[in-house]
Order: structure tokens, then C-alpha cells, then sequence
């Protein structure tokens, strides 16, 4: 019981051409999904900064999770491919640093995929509710 | 019941072939120089390993047939290399049944007298243990 | 040069001759051969399953003799050379495969480097053609064999697997035929020359290996050939034994040994 | 200090029903910046936007955030209303608090507290908005088509028929290309030079359209609207201006040993030649390669003969250079070399052929008049064999191509269908391994070549062709029947892969446009923008692009051309000013920007700098190309020492919005 009392906060980057757009989708659709999880628009996914993932869990983020257009797809033609590697090297670090692998995900959604983006949203909650409060990166000094 | 999936998954991995790439062309049985030989034919080989149906080949004349000329390894468009398959399925006989398709009592009735040693080697390696 | 040799178990008994003219051209081209010590056969045929560690490592333990003196290993037998260099393109490409060889030989010797391909594996033919250079070898010829129309017969351990063996072109080669050529020869083309002979079928399926050297026979003939030339002892007894005595079967090193005219010197013998 | 307003929308009860707006908007009032916080019962209706510019005006607002639809929805909408204001649209931030809060939330309580934060969220962002104004730049109202093959001149006469001026530069000495060599057409038979060769002279007559035959283009610089093209006119030898085609010289040139490229090397021609009769521009060019008087200087039979004056041996390469506003690259295709597949003895045998010296040897115009004959002794062949996917599906990368060629099938199906039309005593074998007919009439147009004319289909390829004596001996494999089969044939016909040209590679390094992995070049997307290079201003049209037949060439040159025409028509070129931007006192210079752009937008400046101690210094830094940038953000990542960055997201910006949801 305890642990679907606690309420995780996620940070979830979306592109603007497909994910952002999948997550309206959901909404058009009425797919539930957690309110714990907020999306912030970027024009596309590799325009995350990786310091940005980190801002997030310095703040107190219990998850990230980063979302673009499928392979191939990328409105920029390659842009999701530096987010891939980019963040493959993050999260390989991240998890060096104590913060679990299950807190960090890429995933590919477009625009048409309401019910993967509804979906991925719930198993991320889920994953990210189970491993509880992220502690190891969250600087006190920002809290309030 | 003997373990079909057990002698497919050897067979794939001593060989290192990746039985899906295979596009189905046929080329490999077109270069064949012994497929009037066999009665399952190179493509044949690859297909029925790709399905795990491994049986029929362990128990068929068509696997000492092989001249292993690599014709077929050239000429695949896919990489396939099908000898591959035809030799570990070979060793797969050979190793796990003992069967040895070549005694060496009965060699000397085989040969003349100018069989190059090479010969002999060559087939006690390909059909004996 | 100096170069390592791995002559095969076959050129010490019914191929003594190709043996013999392979070292009298040698050394009447320069080319000093030291024979591999104690080498072992090679077994014939390679092996392409990959967990087959000891019935590769006859060769290895001739590439890695070669790779301490820094000489290229040279064969003349097609299929030892075919075996050699398939087993040095594994330890080049197979980690796994490398890995298992190396443990097993520092357990052999406490003197053994790791080994991963570097030995430079030719056949005697590529020697004549990229290192002595086949211009040199027309200049050093003493019997023109102009008039003879001669038909190469390249088997098929010579040239593949392509990607490995790395002679010549698979389908349309030329190596034996450019030595023709520089013997004062005429080559003939014809398509069966890189068609397998019949190989060791030859003990189990006597019929199938005959039909195999028949075609090859059979194109060379109707080429308008006198003479194949061949570079594997087992080739030669097919088409031989399957030939009867239509048209004869040499290597070719008896063809440049007596193009140089060292054929009946001592060294040949 | 930023004022901002915050404007709340019920959107009837589609977020009221889910989210209390009135919390909302009260919640926020003392965020920093705040000064007006209102909701409303729809924003986007003309009294809700009148309630956004009457609050900008009476509050002096610098910034707004509408807590509304989605952004995707609306935010055109409101930037607009900013606008009529007087705020720059640029200060407009949308909380999407419908598609992403109030209907996917159930529960008032939680949809309430996202709605806040989402606010919140997006009142720290404006809070760091700055306004933008897009850029703008001229357009140059002249197209550039390269390649003059049926894809090249498709384009042209779209262009220029919508009244704007096209070049084509065309490397051969005629226009034309692929299409002209081919003989009939499929699925309907028709004859290749009756279509093509009208819609040549349509190009060459168009007043709008320029042809540079015997042309190369040898640099490109500038960008969408405005690029500059430096083009090399080979030198043919021949005054264009004074040649009147008339082929004398073509027919006293004493060097008549020429490998004809036009009839694929299968007859000769002359050291001065015109390519065919209806070649465009009909003009003679001088092969130098071949030429004695350009050789020796010994010869001028040419010169000599010529009434028109027009030969000039003195002839030297000419460099011109054009401003265009468009590029389209058609520079087409070539079958692959069949050095690497040997073992169908092409280079064994002159009556080994690939498909297109097929076309060349059934064309009425080809070497042999027409008539189906062996190349090697002119004999009637009596059994043809053709071999479909010759280095096409190769996965070995250094023998053939991975990808279907596409057209193989049905040219094949037409090469067999004209054999036995003409002479139905030929049997004729097609090898196979799937026979794909996806487009009009194309599967019915394979059947007939099976059902009506007897061609024998035979699932199954050709492991090898041995020629022996005079005929070519092929062995292949029956799939279905599950045997090997052996033919005697007469002649034998490779359906080559084809490839890219080998000079689409350079020129897509000018154009700064990408490619994949087999020299193709990529589409801006590849289904929503497939006519048009990621490089704006580059579009795509023909085989450049991918394998493709004559139909999908023409219609995929009509649409390049319209999005040309889209681009010409503007005066000037609107930027997004969503792009990226360096600030050149941190820029390193390192590159790392540059080689991550996909569009090629960042370029190295050396520049001067005052120092604080009033000396000058000259650094390298980025610069980046307003009208080409897109606004991906790839390079502000890329960047390590945070120079760049990307107006609008903003690393700030982002943070501030992270931040304000980890609250």
C-alpha cells in the first residue's frame, strides 16, 4: 500500500513532431495516465541537453524519460539518433552514480501512437514508484 | 523424444550460420556441383534448419555427398554459407551418434596405388570421428 | 628471399615430384625455402565448425613459426594452403576461436606469443606473381614452351572461399593462366577450370568425384588443350584416374621447372 | 522586470470539468512576474482574445502564458492576438492543460495541482522569453535542374511552365539520359524515344529553360534563395552557336573506332559524333580522348568538311557562374559494374549482356537495326536466358547492393514479352527469385509475358553460365520442381542492380545534402517530404533519390518542380526564428557544432575581437546560417563549452521549466 501512496515526479522531454504530439493523442483519446508525469515541449528530442537530466534529479526528479520519433523518422532526419547515443552514455553514467537504469528511458513514440505514449507513461510510473524517492542525486539545498 | 530443438541449436552454432538471412534464391543449389547427388539439396539444408527439422538431414546419404568446394559461400547473395550447415550437421552424426561413415578396415579394399595421402586424411576427416 | 615452407604430407610421398620442381624453380628464381621444422599435416580439408580447436592447430603452429622468423608461409599443396589461410583468417576474425587457440598453445609451450593472424600466408603461385613478379620469371625462362596450348585447372581450394583466399577472382581467374603466359605458353579458357575435381568423394563415391573430373576433362579437351596444369595432388589423381589417358596431368611447377630448365638438374630430383 | 499575464481557459467544461480554473489562476498570482491572472470560458473565441489584448495593453504586459489546448492547437492563434496587441508572439507560452492534464486526468484534485505546475512551468519559461523577429532573405527567381534525364527535363518544363527561368546542366553532350537509350516502355509498350524525345525538344525550345549540355557543376555556395553556382562547360570542341547538326563531320571523322557509349560499347563510333539523331542540343562534340588532330595535331578532316565553321580545336573549358534560388539534383542512375559476378561470364562472353545493352540491341537505332542477333557471331539466337537480382538482395556489400532495383522485373517481363512477339521460336527462361509487380497494371502485364506469350518463368537463380564453344551452358535451380536444371543458351541477359551515379556523391557534398548508406539521396522525410532535401532549397527528383521507373520518375519530377515553384513564387524567404545561435565570446571554434548539423547551417568564420586591452584578436567561430538552420538543436548539445544555443528553447529556459516541476 505504501508504495502507490507515494507519488513520484516525472520529467518527461517530449519532441514536438512526434511524441508531443502522441501525447495529445492520449489526451484526444482519454487515455489516462499518471499526473505525476509532465512533459516539456523541445523541438526534438536531441535537443535535451544531458545537463538537463540532470538538473532533474538534482531538483528532486524521481525519473526522466525522453521521448521521440522513431528511428528513421526524425523530422530532422538524424536527430533521435544523437539522442540514442547521447543517452546511452548518460544513463550508463547515471547508473555508475547510483541512479538505478529504471529511472532514465528513451522511447519512441509518434504521433500516432496515443496509446504507446498512454501506456509507456503508466509502465514508467509504475517502474519508477517501485524503485521509490530517488535520494542519491536530489541536491537539499534546492528543496523547499 | 529426441531433442530436435537441442541438434537445431548445435548445429546453428557450431556452424555460425544465421539460417534467417537466407532469402530463399536458390543459388546455392544452382552451384551444387554434387546436387544430383543429394537427395536434400543446399537450399533444402538451410530451409529445414531455419524450421528446426533437423532429422531427415542427420539421417540422409546427401551430407557425405558435399564436396565442401564453397561454391555455394561465393555465390550467396546473403552471406548464408551454406557448407557450414551441411559440415556441422556432418560433425553432428559423426560426434554425438558415433556414427563414423568411414572405417578405416575398410579403406584399403577403396584405394590403388596411387591414392595421395592427401585423399585419405581428407575423408577420414570429413566422415570419421 | 627467405620464406617459410609447409610442403604437406602428400609432397613427401606421391607428390615427391611437385615437391622437388616447386624447390629446383625456387631456387633458381632466388627464392631460399625453409622448411617449416617438424610440421605436422594439415588435415586436408578445413574444418568450418568453429568449436574444431586441435584440427587446426598443425597450422598454427606452422603460422607462428613463419610469424617469429617474419617470413610469409608458402605452400604449394592447393589444400594445404587452403587450410593455413582459412585457419589464419579465423584467428584474424574469430576472437572467440583465437582466444581458445592461444590458451591452448601457452599451455604446449611456455615460449609462445599470442597469436592473432599476423603471418602473411601465401601459395607459390602468388609468391611467383607479387613477389618475384611473373616479367621475372618470363626473363629467367631458358625453354620457351611456345606452341604448347596448355589448360590451368585451379580446383577449387585455390580461390575460395573468395573472401578469404583473396588469390584471384573466383569466377575468372588468371594467376595460373598469366604463368602460362610468361612460360611462352598459350593458356586455354574454358569454364570448368574452377569447378571442384571430385575431392576426397573419391573414396566414398567413386562415380560422383568421376563425373566431377569429366566435366573438368571434358572442358579442357574441348578447349583444344594439350596439357592441364594443376596445383593439388588430389585434383591430379582425379582427373588422372578419371582421364585415363586422354590428355595429361602435370603440376605446374613441373612446367616451370622445365621452362626454367632446371627439370633434370639435381635439384629436381 | 517581466509583467506577465496569465490567462486560464475553461474550454467549456472539457478542462473546467477536470480542473478548477479559478484555483489555478489564483494559485499563480504570485509567481514571479505576475501581475494579471484571469480565466475565461474560452480563450481562443473572439471575446476571449479581446480579454488577452485588452489585459496586454492595460497591464503593459511583456509576456503571456495561455493555459489552454495544446499548443499544436492554439498557439498560432494566440501569438497572433499577442501580436495585434503589440507584444512580440514570441513572449506567448501555451500550459497545455486539456490533451495533457484535464483529459487524461479523472480526478478534479489532480487534475487541478498538474494544471498549476504545468503554469508554473511555463510562467518560469516566459519569464525568460526574449522577442524574436524572423529573418528574412531574397529569393533568386531561377531554378537549377542537374541531370538532364527524363527526371531532369520533367522538372524543367514544370518550372517553366509556372513562368520562372530553369537551367539544366547535363553532363553528356545531350539531354536525354536512361530513357532515350531504352526501347519500349512497360506496362503499355510504347516506344521510348516517341515520348521522350518531344518533351527534349520542348526543353529546348522553351524560352525559360537554358541547356548546358557537356557540363559539370563544380561549386556550390550560398543557400536556400540564393545559391551560387559555379558551372564548368566542358569544351566539345564545336561552336553550339554555329553547329547545325548536319553529321558530316560525324561521317568523314577518319577515327571510326570509338566505343559508342550510347549502344553500350556494342558498335563504334567516330572521334567526333553526335550521341543519337534526335540528340538535344544536336550539336557535334570532339571526343579528345580519341580526337588524332587534338592528339597529334595531325588530321582537321572535321574542320575541313564543316561549311558552318563551326569546329574549334582551340576550344578551352568555360567556367560560368549562376545565382539560383532552387537546386534540383536529378542526376539518375547506372547499373552496377558485373566485374564482381563472374560466374555469370560476362566478361567471359560478348553473348553475356546486361538488360540495358538488351535495350540497345531491340532498338530499331541500336547496332543491330533492331534485330535480335548474338553480339559475338550476329547469329539468331534460338534460347535466351535472363537472370533477375544480378546484385540486387546482395547483402556483401563489396559485390552487389541490398536493396530491390526495383525496375528489373518489369523490364524483364518486357524484354521476354518483345522476344517472343517477334520471333516465337525462341524459347526464353527468366530466372527468378519473387517477381515484383506492385504498381498500375504491372502483375497483368507479367502474366501476359507468362500466359500469353509462353515466357518460362522459373522460381530460382543461376549459380553459373560456362560458355562452351558457342553456346553458354547454364546451370540453375528449379525451387518448385526441386531440381537442378541445366540450359543450353544462346544468349544470356543479367538484370544488373542499378546504382546511384557516381557523381551524385560530390555534388551532395557541394549541396551539403545527405546521403544513405548507398550514395541515394536522403528525402527531408521520408513520407511526408519526399521530393525535397533535408538541405532547404535542394530538392530531389528521379533516381537519385531511390530505384525508380519512368512513371514514378515523372511524377516525382512534378512534384519537385511544384515545390520549387512553392519557393520561387515568394519574394522573400520568412525564417523560423526558432534557430540556433552562438555566442561567438564562448565559441572555442572546435567544430563540433558543424559536424553534427544535418543541414549543413554552421559554418567557421574567422572574425576580430577587441580585446579588454584594446588589442585585436582573430578567432574561428561558428556562424550560423539563419536561413538554413531549422531549429533542431542537435549542435546546442554538441557544443561543449556552451556557446550555442537555440532561441525560443533556451538551455535556461528548459531549466526553468524543470525546475519549476520538481518544485
Amino acid at each position: 500500500m505504501q508504495v502507490s501512496e507515494y507519488k513520484p515526479r516525472i520529467v518527461a522531454f517530449c519532441c514536438n513532431w512526434c511524441s508531443y504530439a502522441g501525447a495529445d493523442l492520449a489526451g484526444n483519446n482519454r487515455l489516462n495516465y499518471p499526473a505525476e508525469v509532465k512533459i516539456i515541449r523541445v523541438p526534438c528530442s536531441c535537443r535535451v541537453n544531458p545537463s538537463f537530466v540532470l538538473r532533474a534529479f538534482q531538483r528532486g526528479a524521481d525519473g526522466v524519460i525522453i521521448c521521440g520519433c522513431h528511428p528513421g523518422d526524425c523530422h530532422y532526419t538524424s536527430g533521435n539518433y544523437y539522442t540514442r547515443r547521447r543517452m546511452a552514455m548518460l544513463f550508463s553514467m547515471l547508473e555508475y552514480l547510483g541512479i538505478e537504469k529504471e529511472r532514465t528511458r528513451v522511447e519512441w513514440v509518434s504521433a500516432a501512437e496515443g496509446a504507446k505514449f498512454a501506456a509507456t507513461m503508466n509502465d514508467f510510473v509504475e517502474t519508477v514508484a517501485a524503485l521509490g524517492e530517488n535520494k542519491r542525486l536530489e541536491d537539499l539545498r534546492c528543496k523547499r | 523424444m529426441h531433442n530436435k530443438d537441442n541438434v537445431t541449436e548445435r548445429v546453428l552454432r557450431i556452424s555460425g550460420v544465421n539460417a534467417r538471412r537466407c532469402m530463399k534464391c536458390g543459388k546455392c543449389s544452382a552451384s551444387c556441383p554434387s546436387y544430383d547427388e543429394m537427395e536434400y539439396h543446399p537450399h533444402q539444408f538451410v530451409y529445414m534448419v531455419e524450421s528446426g527439422d533437423v532429422e531427415p538431414l542427420l539421417n540422409s546419404r546427401s551430407i557425405y555427398k558435399c564436396l565442401t568446394c564453397f561454391a555455394c559461400v561465393d555465390r550467396c547473395p546473403r552471406g548464408v554459407e551454406p557448407v557450414k550447415l551441411v559440415e556441422a550437421i556432418r560433425l553432428e552424426v559423426i560426434r554425438e551418434q558415433g556414427a563414423n561413415h568411414l572405417r578405416a578396415d575398410d579403406v584399403p579394399a577403396k584405394i590403388d596405388e596411387d591414392v595421395p595421402q592427401q585423399l585419405l586424411v581428407s575423408a577420414f576427416r570429413k566422415y570419421a570421428k | 628471399m627467405k620464406v617459410s615452407y609447409f610442403p604437406g604430407c602428400t609432397l613427401k610421398t606421391t607428390a615427391k615430384e611437385l615437391d622437388a620442381y616447386t624447390r629446383a624453380s625456387a631456387k633458381a628464381l632466388g627464392v631460399t625455402l625453409e622448411e617449416i621444422e617438424n610440421w605436422q599435416c594439415c588435415g586436408g580439408v578445413f574444418t568450418t565448425a568453429n568449436d574444431e580447436i586441435a584440427t587446426k592447430l598443425s597450422s598454427i603452429r606452422a603460422l607462428t613459426e613463419a610469424n617469429a622468423k617474419e617470413q610469409p608461409l608458402v605452400s604449394v599443396c592447393s589444400a594445404c594452403h587452403n587450410v593455413i589461410k582459412q585457419t589464419n583468417r579465423a584467428m584474424q576474425t574469430d576472437a572467440d576461436f583465437a582466444f581458445r587457440v592461444n590458451n591452448y598453445m601457452r599451455m604446449q609451450s611456455d615460449t609462445y606469443t599470442e597469436y592473432h593472424g599476423e603471418a602473411r600466408v601465401m601459395h607459390f603461385l602468388e609468391l611467383l606473381r607479387d613477389e618475384i613478379g611473373f616479367d621475372k620469371v618470363a626473363a629467367a625462362v631458358k625453354n620457351s614452351l611456345k606452341g604448347k596450348k596448355i589448360a590451368a585447372y585451379y580446383g577449387c581450394l585455390l580461390l575460395r572461399p573468395g573472401k578469404t583466399m583473396q588469390m584471384d577472382d573466383v569466377e575468372n581467374p588468371r594467376i595460373i593462366e598469366d604463368l602460362i603466359r610468361a612460360l611462352g605458353a598459350e593458356p586455354v579458357i574454358y569454364a570448368s577450370r574452377n569447378e571442384c575435381c571430385g575431392g576426397y568423394v573419391a573414396l566414398d563415391s567413386p562415380d560422383s568425384a568421376a563425373k566431377q573430373s569429366r566435366k573438368v576433362l571434358d572442358g579442357a579437351i574441348s578447349a583444344g588443350a594439350d596439357l592441364i596444369v594443376t596445383a593439388c595432388p588430389l585434383c591430379r589423381y582425379n582427373l588422372i584416374k578419371n582421364g585415363k589417358s586422354d590428355i595429361p596431368v602435370v603440376y605446374f611447377t613441373e612446367l616451370l621447372a622445365e621452362a626454367l630448365g632446371v627439370k633434370e638438374t639435381e635439384d629436381a630430383q | 522586470m517581466p509583467r506577465i499575464g496569465v490567462f486560464v481557459c475553461w474550454c467549456g467544461s472539457n478542462i473546467a470539468g477536470t480542473v478548477d480554473v479559478s484555483t489555478v489562476s489564483e494559485a499563480v498570482k504570485n509567481e514571479q512576474g505576475v501581475v494579471f491572472s484571469t480565466n475565461y470560458q474560452y480563450m481562443c473565441s473572439q471575446s476571449g482574445q479581446d480579454i488577452i489584448k485588452n489585459a496586454i495593453r492595460k497591464h503593459n504586459l511583456t509576456g503571456i502564458v495561455v493555459c489552454s489546448c495544446s499548443p499544436r492547437m492554439h498557439e498560432a492563434t494566440f501569438r497572433k492576438t499577442a501580436a495585434a496587441a503589440g507584444l512580440n508572439p514570441y513572449m506567448v507560452e501555451i500550459a497545455n492543460i486539456r490533451e495533457q492534464c484535464s483529459w487524461v486526468h479523472k480526478d478534479m484534485l489532480t487534475g487541478t495541482q498538474k494544471a498549476i505546475v504545468l503554469t508554473k512551468a511555463a510562467i518560469a519559461k516566459v519569464n525568460l522569453n526574449s522577442p524574436l523577429t524572423p529573418g528574412e532573405s531574397p529569393v533568386t527567381k531561377r531554378a537549377l535542374v542537374i541531370g538532364g534525364g527524363i527526371a531532369g527535363i520533367q522538372t524543367a518544363l514544370d518550372i517553366a511552365d509556372a513562368g520562372f527561368p530553369v537551367d539544366i546542366v547535363e553532363t553528356k553532350p545531350t539531354i536525354g539520359g536512361k530513357m532515350a537509350q531504352l526501347d519500349k516502355t512497360f506496362p503499355t509498350l510504347d516506344c521510348a524515344a516517341c515520348i521522350l524525345t518531344p518533351k527534349m525538344v520542348d526543353a529546348a525550345q522553351n524560352d525559360k529553360i537554358r541547356i548546358y549540355s557537356y557540363s559539370e557543376v563544380e561549386e556550390v555556395n550560398g543557400f536556400v534563395g540564393n545559391f551560387d553556382v559555379k558551372i564548368r562547360r566542358k569544351a566539345r570542341y564545336v561552336k553550339e552557336e554555329l553547329c547545325t547538326g548536319c553529321g558530316l563531320c560525324t561521317e568523314k571523322c577518319p577515327q571510326k573506332k570509338v566505343p559508342n557509349e550510347f549502344n553500350m560499347g556494342m558498335d563504334n563510333r567516330r572521334a567526333i559524333y553526335i550521341p543519337f539523331a534526335q540528340a538535344v542540343p544536336k550539336v557535334a562534340t570532339i571526343d579528345a580522348d580519341y580526337c588524332t588532330m587534338l592528339k597529334t595535331g595531325k588530321c582537321g578532316v572535321c574542320s575541313k568538311v564543316c561549311t558552318a565553321g563551326a569546329i574549334d580545336y582551340k576550344q578551352k573549358d568555360e567556367i560560368i557562374t549562376e545565382r539560383y534560388g532552387a537546386i534540383v539534383a536529378a542526376t539518375g542512375f547506372n547499373p552496377i559494374s558485373m566485374d564482381k559476378f563472374d560466374e555469370y561470364a560476362y566478361s567471359q562472353s560478348k553473348d553475356v549482356i546486361t538488360s540495358l545493352e538488351f535495350e540497345r540491341l531491340t532498338n530499331a537505332a541500336g547496332p543491330t537495326a533492331g534485330k535480335l542477333l548474338r553480339p559475338s557471331d550476329g547469329k539468331h539466337p534460338h534460347t535466351v536466358v535472363f537472370v533477375q537480382c544480378v546484385g540486387s538482395r546482395c547483402a556483401a556489400a563489396e559485390k552487389g547492393k541490398e536493396y530491390c532495383s526495383k525496375i528489373c522485373c518489369m523490364y524483364t517481363a518486357k524484354h521476354a514479352m518483345l522476344i517472343r512477339d517477334k520471333y516465337p521460336d525462341v524459347e526464353v527462361y527468366v530466372f527468378y527469385i519473387d517477381v515484383r509487380t506492385p504498381g498500375k497494371n504491372f502483375d497483368e502485364f507479367y502474366r501476359r509475358a507468362v500466359e500469353e506469350y509462353g515466357v518460362h518463368y522459373i522460381k530460382g537463380m543461376v549459380g553459373k553460365v560456362s560458355p562452351e564453344g558457342d553456346v553458354l551452358k547454364v546451370q540453375a535451380s528449379d525451387l518448385i520442381a526441386n531440381k537442378q536444371l541445366h540450359i543450353d543458351a544462346d544468349l544470356v541477359v543479367l538484370a544488373a542492380a542499378i546504382e546511384p551515379d557516381k557523381s551524385a556523391r560530390s555534388l551532395a557534398t557541394m549541396l551539403t545534402a545527405s546521403m544513405d548508406t548507398n550514395d541515394f539521396f536522403t528525402e527531408a522525410h521520408p513520407k511526408l517530404r519526399p521530393v525535397e532535401s533535408p538541405t532547404a532549397g535542394v530538392f530531389l527528383s528521379g533516381a537519385c533519390q531511390g530505384p525508380k521507373d519512368i512513371p514514378e520518375t515523372v511524377s516525382q519530377a512534378g512534384a519537385a518542380a511544384s515545390k520549387v515553384i512553392g519557393l520561387l513564387a515568394k519574394d522573400k524567404l520568412i525564417g523560423n526564428p526558432c534557430i540556433a545561435h552562438s555566442d561567438e565570446m564562448m565559441c572555442n571554434g572546435c567544430s563540433s557544432c558543424e559536424r553534427v548539423c544535418p543541414y549543413g547551417a554552421i559554418t567557421y568564420v574567422n572574425k576580430e575581437f577587441r580585446m579588454p586591452d584594446r588589442t585585436t584578436l582573430v578567432r574561428r567561430v561558428a556562424s550560423v546560417n539563419e536561413a538554413v538552420c531549422q531549429g533542431c538543436g542537435a549542435c546546442t548539445v554538441a557544443c561543449p563549452s556552451g556557446a550555442m544555443d537555440l532561441r525560443g528553447f533556451t538551455a535556461q529556459q528548459i531549466m526553468s521549466e524543470v525546475d519549476a516541476i520538481c518544485k
